[in-house]
C-alpha cells in the first residue's frame, strides 16, 4: 500500500514531465476528509471486532490499529456506511462542528 | 466478554489486508463502484493490468499525474475496454511478461452499450482477458443518463418522469452466455467474499471471463449514502440481481438459493429514481424479477 | 463590473444559487454571466461558481480571478479551503455561519457578513435536517448586502426558476433579505 | 424573451425552435445537458420529435442520416471523443448531401481525458465536407442554429454549430430567445427535392465508378462555394426578423486598425476587450472574428486583411507537424495576394487553459516587436 | 533479392523484416492481401507475431495502442472507411504517443461507395498526430515501412505509409526485398524508456487538467519537428545499407526548372513522364515530390519553390469548401517568404479518375497561360 | 399425362409471381445471398425500404446510377444496417409515413461483428425493424475473409489451412434471443416457402425483428454453383442450421423436427473450404452441431 | 417488375445528374448472359410445370410463357442450379459453342 | 515500352497469367509492372489484366489504353465484347481457341493467332473439364509469339508461382511455347 499523505506533484517545466501521460505521484495526496459533513465515531467499548467496518469502507479509511478500528479522518467522506453496517451499533454519525 | 480478552481477540478479516487501492480518490461518499475495485485487486494482487474506459472509475482513480491503485493502468478510450485489453495481453506476452493478468474495468455504460462489439469480439476470439462490468444501471460520470443496463421505471436525465424507462434492463449475462465463454459470474458489493472467492477461481482459468457486479451509485439512484450495501444486499436477497456462476455459456449455479425472496418493492422505495412510480409499475417490475428468477432456475436445472 | 465567487460543496446546490442571482439582475436589464467552476466535482467535494454583472454586453470570456467578492455556502470550508484567494482587497465575504463575522480569521482585512441560511432553510423545511437546501436564502442574504437586485426581482427569479416549492423559497429569500 | 440559459441549452432552444423533427444523440461532457432538456422538451411535448437515444454517437449520426433522407429535419450534439467517434459518419452526410445540423461542444482530445476546451475535435473535422460556425455567445448559438437549418437545407450540405466547453457550454448568460411564429416564419418545413420513398423507388449511394464520382464531388464542391453568399444573405434576412444580423466573419475596429487578431469562438470576444484597452493604451488594435470557417470565408478575410498593417492569428488548436490551423488556412487564403500584411502564428488556451485579456496583449507585444514571424509557431503561456 | 510483388505485398514484407509482434487488422478493399499475406506469414511461422483479427478497424486500433504501451512493435493496415472509423483513436495513438506503423491505401469515402484511390481518406487524418508517408512504388513501400518503425519509436510518435489504391496496391513491380540481416541492424527491437508493465505500476492517460494537458501537446508538437532531420539522417542511413536514400521530398529537375509539379503518391511519378516531354518540347519543367505530408517538410519546399518561376500543385483530393489540401498548404508554408513563385493549384483523379501525362500538360499548358492564379482551384478532366 | 393435359395444365408457383428483383445484377453465379432477397422482396411488397451496408448485396445490386430493385434502398456504412434502418424509420413516421416496412439487410460480418452494437442496441430499444442477415459464413465482398460466423474448421484467406478457424460459429441466435425481441426466425435458400411465411408473419408484427438467413456462397465456399440448393438443403436436414422462430425470446419452435438426421460430412466433402480437415475434426463438428441440436430440443421443451 | 433491357445512362456533364447520388436506371441494362459459359436447355417434353427451376434461380432468369418455363439468355449466367434441382431432370447444361 | 492487355473471366485466372509473364519477364532484368483492371470482378464476369514491359524503370503509373497487343483468354468474349478497342493498329492478337485466325472478324485489321490452350490444360488435366486452368498454356504461347522472354525464365517463373501441380504447369506452358 502507498504512503499516506503522499506529496503534491508541481512541474515547473514540460520537460519535466515524462514524455508518456503517465503518473507520477500518489491521490493520497488529497485529504477527502474535508468532503465530510458528517463524521463517523466508534464507541470502542461495544465494538465486537467484527471487521464489517473495515471491509465495506469504500475509501478505505477505516485502519486496523492493534486489532482495532480507527477511522483515519483525513481521508474519510463521511458516507455512513460503516455506521449502517455496524452489527452492534457501535459506530454513531455525528454532525461536523461548524 | 472482558475488557481485557476484547484486547487480547484479534480484528477479523474475512478478506486479505493488504489494500492495492488506496484513499484520496475522488468517488462520490458511498461509491459501490469503489468498493467493488478494491474486493477484486484483493483477489488479483499486484500482477495485475487494467484496462478503463471512460466511466466514473477514469475519474474515481484521481487526475494526472497521480493514482489511486498500485497496479498499473491504461486509460482507453470508451468503447474500447476489451479490445485494448486484448491487445495489452498480446503485447506483454510478445515481450515475454505471460503471467500477468489483464482486466477490462468497464461501467454498464462502456459494456451494455457503446462496448458491447468490443466485448463480443474478444468473447469470439476467446481472448484471455478478465472482462468486469460494475454495474450502477446508469451513465454516471456524464451526470447519470440512461443506459441499456437501466432497469423498467428509472428515472434519469435522459428517461425523465414523464418519459421515464420503459424497456427492461438488457440481459448482459445472456447475451455473455450465448457466447458460450468459459467463464461467466456475478457478484455484488454486498458480499465481498462471495466476489473475492469467484475472481481467485476466475484467475486460473484460461479464455475470455466475464464479471457482472452490483455496484449501487447513491448519487445517481438518489439514494442515501449510507445505503449502499443495504441496497445491493437487498437487491440479492429479493432475486433482482441474482448471484450466480456459468461455466462455457452451458452449466448455470446459483450461488445462494432463495427460498422465499423477498419482494423489490421496498428495495425500489429507497431509491429517489423510482418515486414516481404507481404501484402497479412496481408490481409489474416484480413480475419481471420472478419471471426471470424462473427462467434461472430452469437453466439450472437443465 | 462586478465579479463575486460562491464556495460550496456538490450537491449543495451552489450553481442554482448563482443562476437564481442571474436571473434576478437580468430581470432589471443588466447584463450578467454566470458559471460554475469548470470541474469534475463530486457530491461532498468543495466546488466553485461565479458570477460576473455589468450594465453593458459583456465580452470577457475568461474565468474570474480576482473577484470583488466572496459567497460561503458550506462553512466547513472556511476550514478546509483559502477561501479568500484573489479576493479584492476591502472586498465583502459572506458567509452561512451562525457565528459573528469577527469569528473568522479574516475580518478586519475583509468586509465580513454572516447570516444563518441554514436555520432559514431549516426552519423553512428546505431540504432535509441533515442537508437542508440553503441557496435561495443565501441569495436573498447576497441580493441584499451587495445590492445587486430588488427583491421582487428575486422572487421572481425564484419563481422562475426553482420548480418544488416555490413559495417556501420565496420566504426563506425574502427572510434572509430582510434580515441582513 | 430574455431568458438567462446556458449555452448547451441555447443549442437546445434552437433545435426546439426549428422544430427539429428526428433528433438522434448520445451524451457526453459537456455536451449533456443539450440532450438532456431535449429529453424532457419531448417529454412534456414542446418539441413534436423522435428522439432516438441511441448506444454510441457513430449510431447517433447513422441514423441522423437515415431520418434525413427520409425527409425528416434531423439535429444533434456531441463533443470531442462522440464526434470523432461520428468522423466516418461525417464524410457520410457530407458526401451524401444529407443536411442535418449538429452541435458541437469544443473539447480537447484524448488522451489524457480532459473536458475542457479546445478547437482540435471539431478542426480535425476540417475535411468531412460540412459548414462550421463557430459562436461566442449563447445569443448567436441559437441564433446561428435556426440559420444553419436554412442555409443547410438550402444547399443540402450538413453544418456544425460549435462553441466552447464551459466558456458558453455551461456559462449562463442572457439570451432574447426568438419567437417560434417568426421562426416559421424564417424557416420553412424541410421539403427536399429528392428522398428515401417508395412511390419513387431509388438507390442511395450505390457503387460508384471513377466515370462519376469526381462529377459528384465537383457538384459537392461547387456548391460549398454558394455558401459564403447565401449565409450572408440570409444572415441578414434573419437580421431583419430578428434584429441581429449574422454574417461570416465579426470585425471589430479593424477599419483604423494597425495590428488586429485573428480570432474564434469565445477568445473571440474576450480579445474585444483586449482591443479596447490595447486602445486605451495607444494602439490602434482591432480584431477580426471568423464566424463560419467551412467553406472559408475567402473574400472576407482578405478584404480586411488588405487593409491592415500586421496581424495575428490565434489558435486554439494545433495540427502536430503543421502548426495552428487557423494560421495555416489565413495564410493559404492571401497567398500571392498583393497588400497582404505580416502574419503572425500563435497557440494558447489548449486543454482548457485560459486565455485571457492578458494573453492577447502578451501576443500584441511579441508581434508589434517583430516585423516578421521568427518562429513557424509561438506558444502563449505554455511552461517550456 | 528481386521480387515482383504487389503494393499490398510490400507492405507485408515491411512489416515482416522489421519483426513486427503484434499485427490487429480488419479486412478492407483494396487493403485485404496485406493481412491475408500476413496471416500465412503467422501462420508458416515466418513472422512470430499475435495476429489479432479483430471485428473492427475501430478495434483494431485500440489493440494497437494496448500492445504497443505493453512495449510490442505493432503493425496494421487499413483504407478509406476503415481508417474513418479508426479516427478517434488515431488521435490516441497520436497524443499518447504510442508508435504504432500503419499502412493506408488511399481510397475515396463513400457515399457513392467507390473502392478506387483518391487521398481524402488520408489527408483527413492530417491534424490527428501521426507521421504520414506517400508511397510512389512498391520499392518506396517495402523501404518505407522499415524506416517508419525507426523514426515513429524513436520520436515515440505514430506513422502511416500510404499507397495509393489499385495503382499501387495492386501493381505488380520489381521489388528488391531488403536482406533480413541488414534489417536488423538497421532497426534494434523497441524498448520505450517507460511502459505499461506491473513492475512500476503507472496509470496512462488519466484525467489531465488545464494545468497539465498544454505542455503534453506542447512536447508532442516539439517533437514532432524534430522528425524532418531525424527522416533525412535515418534515410541516409538507409541509403548506405541498401542503396536507396529516403527523404521528405523528390525532387526531379527542378535547379533549372521554370515551371513546377508539386505532386504525391504514384502521380508524383507519372508526372516524371509527363516533365520529360515537357522538356522534350521544350518546357524547362520540373517535379517536386512530396513523400512527407507530416510533419509538413517547410524547409524542403521552400527551398525547391524558391529557385522556380512557377509552380503548379496538383491534388487528388479536395476539402470542401477550402479546395485541394497540399495546395492550401504549400501556399501556407511559403507565406511572406521572399522570392516565392505564383502557385496554381489543381484537383484531378478524385474517385480512381486516372491521372495520365496528358492530364500534367494540360495543367501545365493552363498554368503557362497566366500570370497568376485566376480561380480558387482548377478541376482537370472533369465533366462540368 | 397427353401433350394437350399439359399445355392446359398451369405452371405451378409456390409463390407470388410478381418479381421486384430482377436480372441484370451482380452475383456471381449461384449466389444464395440473392434468391434470399428474391424471396422476401416476394413477402415483403412493394411497400418496403431497404438499408444495405457494405457487403455483397451493396454490389450485388448494380452500380450507379443502376438498381435492381423495385424498392428504395439506402447504401448505409458497413457497421450502420440496424442504426440507419431505426432512423429512416423514425424519419419516414415524422413525415407521414406509417406503413413502410424498414429492413436493415446485412451479411454476417455486418451483423456478427461490426454491425452487432448497433443491432443490439436497436434490440434494446425495440426499434421497429425487421432486421436480416443472410449468413455466408464469411466475408465475402472483399474475397472471403474470417467473420465470427466463419465455421470451425473453415479455411478462408485470413484463416489459412495451416492455421484454419478453431474457434465456432458464433451463436447469433441465441445472443438475439437474450435480447428477448418479439420476433427470431432462421430461414434458408432452400426453403423459399418457409422463408416467405416467417416474412409474412413478422411484418405484421411491431418492434425488433430478426431473421437468420442461411445462403451458400459457391465462390467463398468453393463449392460448385449448382450445389447452391442443395448444400442449403442439407444444412437445414442434418442439423447445421435448424429451422426455427422464437418468440419474445422465450418460445422457441422447431419448423421442422428430424427424426433422423444425417451426417454433416458429406455436407462438408461438397464445400473446398473444408477440404483439408481429417475425420477426428469433421466428427468434432458433427459433436457440436449435435450438443447444439440437444441445447434446442431441450429450449422448445422449456 | 421494371423493363428488361433497360437503357444505359450516360451523363453529359455533372449538372445533368441529381444532386443525391442516387440510381435513375435499371440494372437490367447489364445482359449477364456473357457471363455463361453452359447453358441451360429445358426438354418441355418431360417438364412436368413443377415451378422449382423457377423458384431457385437467382437471377431470375427463368420466365413463365403460355404457363411454360423459358430461359432467358440474355441474363442467365448459367449457374446450373435449375438443372440440379429439376426433379423430372428436364434440364441439361450444354457447353456454349466457342 | 510494350503494353499488352488480356482479357478473360473472373476465376479463369487471367490475372495469374500476366503475374507469371511479369515474373519471367523480371528475371531476365527488364522493367515491368502488371495490374488488373480496378474493378469488382465477380466470377464468371469479364475481366481484363494490363502488362507494360520497358528496360528501363517505369515511372508512368496511368493505365493502359492503347495495348501494342491484345490476349483473349476466353475465346466467348469475342463475341460478347469489343476487345480490340484501342488496340494500336497492326498489333497482335493471341486468342485461346481452336479454330483458325482467318475465322475471327478483326483478322486482318490486326495479326491475329490462336492457340489451344483449353486443349493442353485439358491434356495436362489442370483444372477440370468444365473449368480448365489455362493460364499457364496461354503464358506459354505469348511469351513465344511476342518474343517477351527465354522459355527457361517462363518454367522459372511457374515454379516460383504456381504452388500445385508446378511440373504439370511448366509442360502446358513448354507445349503452348514449342507448338506457336
Ligand atoms: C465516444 C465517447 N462517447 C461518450 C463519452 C462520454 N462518456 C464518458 S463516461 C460516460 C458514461 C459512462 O457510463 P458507464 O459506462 O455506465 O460508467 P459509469 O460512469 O456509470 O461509472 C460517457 C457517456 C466518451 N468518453 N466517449
Ligand atoms: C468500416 C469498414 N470496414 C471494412 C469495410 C470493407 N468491407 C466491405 S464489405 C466487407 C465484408 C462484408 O462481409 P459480410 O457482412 O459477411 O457480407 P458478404 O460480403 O459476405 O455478403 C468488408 C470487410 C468497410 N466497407 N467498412
Ligand atoms: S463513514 Fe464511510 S468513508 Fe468514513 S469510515 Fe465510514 S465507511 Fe469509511
Ligand atoms: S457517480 Fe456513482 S458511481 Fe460515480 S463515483 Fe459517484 S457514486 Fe460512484
Ligand atoms: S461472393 Fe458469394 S455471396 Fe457474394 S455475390 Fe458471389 S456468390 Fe454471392
Ligand atoms: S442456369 Fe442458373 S441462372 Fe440460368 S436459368 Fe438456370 S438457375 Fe437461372
Amino acid at each position: 500500500m502507498r504512503p499516506k499523505k503522499a506529496k503534491k506533484i508541481v512541474f515547473k517545466s514540460a520537460e519535466e514531465m515524462p514524455l508518456m501521460i503517465c503518473s507520477v505521484g500518489h491521490q493520497t495526496h488529497n485529504l477527502t476528509g474535508a468532503w465530510r459533513n458528517i463524521r463517523p465515531e466508534i464507541d470502542l467499548g461495544r465494538c465486537i471486532k467484527c471487521g464489517i467496518c473495515w471491509k465495506f469502507c469504500p475509501e478505505p479509511s477505516i485502519d486496523v490499529v492493534d486489532e482495532w478500528p480507527v477511522v483515519d479522518y483525513d481521508y474519510c467522506k463521511g458516507c455512513g456506511i460503516c455506521a449502517e453496517e455496524c452489527p452492534s451499533k457501535c459506530i454513531v454519525m455525528v454532525e461536523e462542528r461548524k | 466478554m472482558s475488557q481485557d480478552a476484547k484486547n487480547e481477540k484479534k480484528f477479523t478479516m474475512t478478506l486479505p489486508a493488504d489494500e492495492l487501492m488506496a484513499c484520496g480518490h475522488l468517488a462520490c461518499q458511498g461509491c459501490g463502484a469503489t468498493l467493488a475495485m478494491r474486493t477484486m485487486l484483493k483477489a488479483l494482487g499486484k500482477k495485475t493490468a487494467l484496462c478503463i474506459p471512460a466511466c466514473c472509475w477514469a475519474v474515481i482513480d484521481g487526475p494526472y499525474p497521480y493514482s489511486s491503485l498500485d497496479v498499473p493502468i491504461y486509460h482507453c478510450a470508451f468503447e474500447t475496454a476489451a479490445s485494448t485489453a486484448t491487445g495489452v495481453k498480446a503485447g506483454l506476452e510478445m515481450t515475454g511478461d505471460t503471467e500477468t493478468t489483464v482486466v477490462a474495468w468497464a461501467g454498464d455504460g462502456g459494456t451494455f452499450d457503446i462496448g458491447i462489439q468490443a466485448l463480443s469480439g474478444a468473447a469470439e476470439r476467446n481472448d484471455d482477458i478478465i472482462y468486469v462490468c460494475y454495474d450502477n444501471e446508469a451513465y454516471m460520470n456524464t451526470g447519470i443518463q440512461r443506459s441499456s443496463a437501466t432497469p423498467y421505471g428509472a428515472w434519469t436525465t435522459t428517461t425523465p418522469v414523464k418519459h421515464f424507462k420503459t424497456r427492461p434492463k438488457k440481459d448482459i449475462v445472456a447475451i455473455m452466455a450465448a457466447h458460450r465463454i468459459p467463464y461467466i459470474a456475478t457478484a455484488s458489493v454486498s458480499h465481498p467474499e462471495d466476489f473475492f472467492k469467484k475472481m481467485k477461481k476466475a484467475k486460473d482459468i484460461k479464455g475470455t471471463r466475464f464479471f457482472h457486479v452490483y455496484a449501487p451509485c447513491p448519487t445517481g439512484w438518489k439514494s442515501r449514502p449510507e445505503d449502499t450495501i443495504k441496497l445491493a444486499r437487498m437487491a440479492v436477497q429479493n432475486g433482482y440481481f441474482p448471484l450466480l456462476e456459468i461455466e462455457n455459456g452451458e452449466k448455470t449455479t446459483l450461488n445462494l438459493k432463495l427460498k422465499d425472496r423477498k419482494p423489490v418493492d421496498d428495495y425500489m422505495r429507497l431509491q429517489g429514481r423510482f418515486r414516481h412510480l404507481k404501484p402497479d409499475q412496481i408490481a409489474a417490475v416484480q413480475a419481471e424479477v420472478d419471471a426471470r428468477w424462473e427462467r434461472l432456475l430452469k437453466g439450472c436445472a437443465a | 463590473m462586478v465579479e463575486i465567487r460562491f464556495h460550496g460543496r456538490g450537491g449543495q446546490g451552489t450553481v442554482v444559487a448563482s443562476k437564481i442571482l442571474a436571473d434576478a439582475i437580468a430581470k432589471e436589464d443588466k447584463w450578467v454571466q454566470a458559471y460554475p467552476e469548470f470541474g469534475v466535482e463530486r457530491r461532498g467535494s468543495p466546488v466553485v461558481a461565479f458570477i460576473r454583472i455589468d450594465d453593458k454586453p459583456i465580452f470577457d470570456k475568461s474565468r474570474i480571478y480576482a473577484p470583488d467578492h466572496v459567497v460561503v455556502v458550506d462553512p466547513t470550508l472556511v476550514e478546509a479551503i483559502d477561501i479568500t484567494e484573489g479576493l479584492k482587497p476591502g472586498g465583502t465575504i459572506i458567509i452561512n455561519s451562525d457565528r459573528r463575522p469577527e469569528d473568522f480569521p479574516f475580518h478586519g482585512a475583509f468586509k465580513v457578513r454572516t447570516v444563518d441560511a441554514t436555520a432559514i432553510a431549516v426552519k423553512h423545511k428546505l431540504g432535509s435536517l441533515a442537508a437542508p437546501i440553503v441557496n435561495t436564502a443565501i441569495a436573498g442574504a447576497v441580493t441584499k448586502i451587495l445590492g445587486l437586485a430588488q427583491l421582487e426581482s428575486l422572487a421572481a427569479a425564484i419563481r422562475d426558476g426553482v420548480p418544488i416549492k416555490a413559495e417556501d423559497n420565496v420566504q426563506a429569500a425574502t427572510e434572509a433579505y430582510e434580515m441582513t | 424573451m430574455k431568458k438567462v440559459i446556458m449555452g448547451n441549452h441555447a443549442l437546445s432552444y434552437g433545435a426546439m425552435l426549428a422544430r427539429a423533427q428526428v433528433i438522434s444523440a448520445y451524451p457526453i461532457t459537456p455536451q449533456t445537458q443539450v440532450v438532456e432538456l431535449l429529453s424532457e422538451m419531448c417529454a412534456d411535448g414542446k418539441l413534436e420529435a423522435q428522439f432516438i437515444k441511441v448506444e454510441s454517437e457513430h449510431s447517433a449520426m447513422a441514423s441522423c442520416i437515415g431520418a434525413s433522407v427520409a425527409g425528416a429535419r434531423t439535429f444533434t450534439a456531441t463533443s470531442a471523443q462522440g464526434l470523432a467517434l461520428m468522423h466516418e459518419m461525417l464524410h457520410w452526410a457530407g458526401g451524401g448531401r444529407h443536411p442535418v445540423v449538429m452541435g458541437n461542444i469544443n473539447r480537447s482530445m484524448a488522451p489524457g481525458w480532459s473536458i475542457w476546451t479546445d478547437q482540435n475535435d471539431s478542426l480535425s473535422q476540417r475535411d468531412t465536407g460540412w459548414m462550421q460556425f463557430y459562436c461566442a455567445s449563447n445569443q448567436e448559438v441559437v441564433d446561428t442554429v435556426i440559420q444553419a437549418f436554412k442555409v443547410a437545407e438550402a444547399l443540402m450540405i450538413p453544418a456544425m454549430v460549435i462553441l466552447d466547453a464551459f466558456a458558453l457550454s455551461h456559462t449562463y448568460e442572457v439570451v432574447d430567445v426568438p419567437d417560434q411564429a417568426l421562426v416559421d416564419r424564417y424557416l420553412p418545413p424541410f421539403k427536399p427535392a429528392i428522398k428515401l420513398t417508395t412511390d419513387d423507388p431509388r438507390a442511395f449511394g450505390g457503387l460508384t465508378g471513377a466515370e462519376h464520382y469526381m462529377e459528384l464531388r465537383y457538384r459537392l464542391e461547387k456548391d460549398m462555394e454558394r455558401a459564403p453568399a447565401l449565409i450572408e444573405e440570409t444572415g441578414r434576412e434573419y437580421g431583419k426578423l430578428f434584429g441581429r444580423d449574422l454574417g461570416l466573419v465579426d470585425p471589430y475596429l479593424c477599419d483604423d486598425a494597425d495590428f488586429i487578431f485573428v480570432t474564434s469562438g469565445t477568445a473571440g470576444y474576450t480579445a474585444r476587450v483586449a482591443v479596447d484597452e490595447l486602445r486605451a493604451a495607444g494602439v490602434k488594435a482591432g480584431n477580426l472574428r471568423l464566424k463560419v470557417f467551412r467553406p472559408f470565408p475567402f473574400d472576407r478575410v482578405r478584404e480586411v486583411l488588405g487593409q491592415v498593417k500586421k496581424a495575428a492569428v490565434v489558435d486554439r488548436n494545433c495540427s502536430y507537424g503543421a502548426g495552428g490551423i487557423f494560421y495555416q488556412e489565413v495564410k493559404s487564403a492571401i497567398y500571392g495576394r498583393p497588400g497582404m500584411p505580416p502574419l503572425f502564428g500563435y497557440i494558447a488556451g489548449l486543454g482548457g487553459r485560459d486565455i485571457t485579456t492578458e494573453s492577447f496583449k502578451e501576443i500584441a507585444t511579441d508581434a508589434l516587436a517583430k516585423d516578421r514571424p521568427e518562429e513557424e509557431i509561438v506558444w502563449i503561456g505554455v511552461k517550456k
